[in-house]
């Protein structure tokens, strides 16, 4: 089974959550990254994710395996969006189950840092004075 | 000459200004490919900022070029 | 307006969520707490949730504005169910909006915190084997 | 004597029988109240482990007793 996904299209967060529920779940944590209408100081207007989709959903799916091999959790979720979003667009979803809130809070947080920092996806920003630019974050 | 097919992705595909490239080299390694190529294609990116990938699975920069292979050089990450 | 309620039926939470939609906010962390079917090695038939009801809102609207005050978050929100639940039934459900996630993290977790230490709300776990008892921590 | 409206909650309701009860008292804190009617109803929750509030809001135990109000011992808590 696949816990880590690309989408190219809007996704529905409450057949995710839905996945989740478990009546030997007591916890379930979940985050969410939405396109901001700002960045460092400019003005937004939307943006673009481009994935290197073949090793993306392998690495991916690597760090969803990691975080049910470190933490106490019962199941977890990713999906991250690419392609054009605009501004309020979901962009990335993390869900997390477990018997407690410790571990459902920590696995949530570890799958989103690693995702960020290690799935190879890029985005670019459009700028409302038209600017658009690849972040590459040092 | 081996022969690879070379994925650019984000401000590496603007800079060469194409997605992939079939390219023939005499390079030993993943890093001295890189090097060609960047200089060919004038890229900024130097290779300690980026990772690299062969047939959809991270490779390490001293990994020999392998006839027929997928390559692709991957710049800083910004997902999420 | 209040960011804290109590609710004696089952509510929305994609309502609850969509009111924390925000252009600004590029980051939004959930908890949700769940009706499991086990607790400390006994199986759990269901439960009930009483509450001091002036005094759970008051106390409970007092941590949502520690929480706005302490964390750089944009909004906030927490439900806690009372009355009689059943195995899988969403008990409590906290939800936090902020520019960035550490913010978005830090004060979901510290809202359920304080929410499970302070509000007065108390647990009744009807048993499998029949025994019920109102849970009072130590 | 003082007369107040006592609220019973939790393990502390069961004990009593009731969810309130009006009580006269010449307890001179809500600390010596208790102390009364943990003798009364039998209570096993000892004071340290309480907290208590007057007309909804939380109070301190050396509070005096005020005539008409609300007075509510609250358990140990197991919301979430």
């Amino acid at each position: 089974m696949k816990r880590f996904s690309l989408s190219d299209r809007t996704f529905d967060v409450v057949a995710m959550r839905g996945a989740l529920l478990d009546a030997h779940a007591g916890a379930f944590a979940s985050f969410e990254g939405w396109v901001r209408d700002h960045n460092e100081g400019r003005s937004v207007d939307g943006l673009r994710y481009e994935a290197y989709v073949a090793l993306a959903e392998s690495e991916g799916e690597r760090v969803l395996d990691e975080a049910l091999a470190r933490f106490d959790i019962v199941d977890a979720r990713c999906m991250h969006r690419i392609g054009d979003l605009a501004i309020g667009d979901l962009a990335v979803w993390v869900g997390v189950s477990a018997a407690h809130r410790d571990a459902a809070f920590a696995a949530c947080r570890y799958i989103i840092d690693e995702v960020k920092s290690r799935v190879p996806i890029w985005k670019q920003e459009r700028y409302v004075d038209g600017v658009a630019g690849w972040l590459h974050p040092e | 000459m081996t022969r690879v097919n070379v994925l650019y992705f984000a401000s590496l595909r603007d800079a060469a200004g194409v997605a992939s490239e079939a390219v023939e080299s005499d390079a030993t390694d993943l890093q001295a490919l890189y090097g060609e190529l960047r200089t060919r294609h004038g890229f900024t990116l130097l290779v300690d900022r980026l990772r690299v990938a062969t047939d959809g699975a991270f490779a390490r920069w001293s990994d020999g070029l392998r006839e027929g292979s997928e390559v692709a050089f991957i710049p800083p990450v910004s997902g999420g």
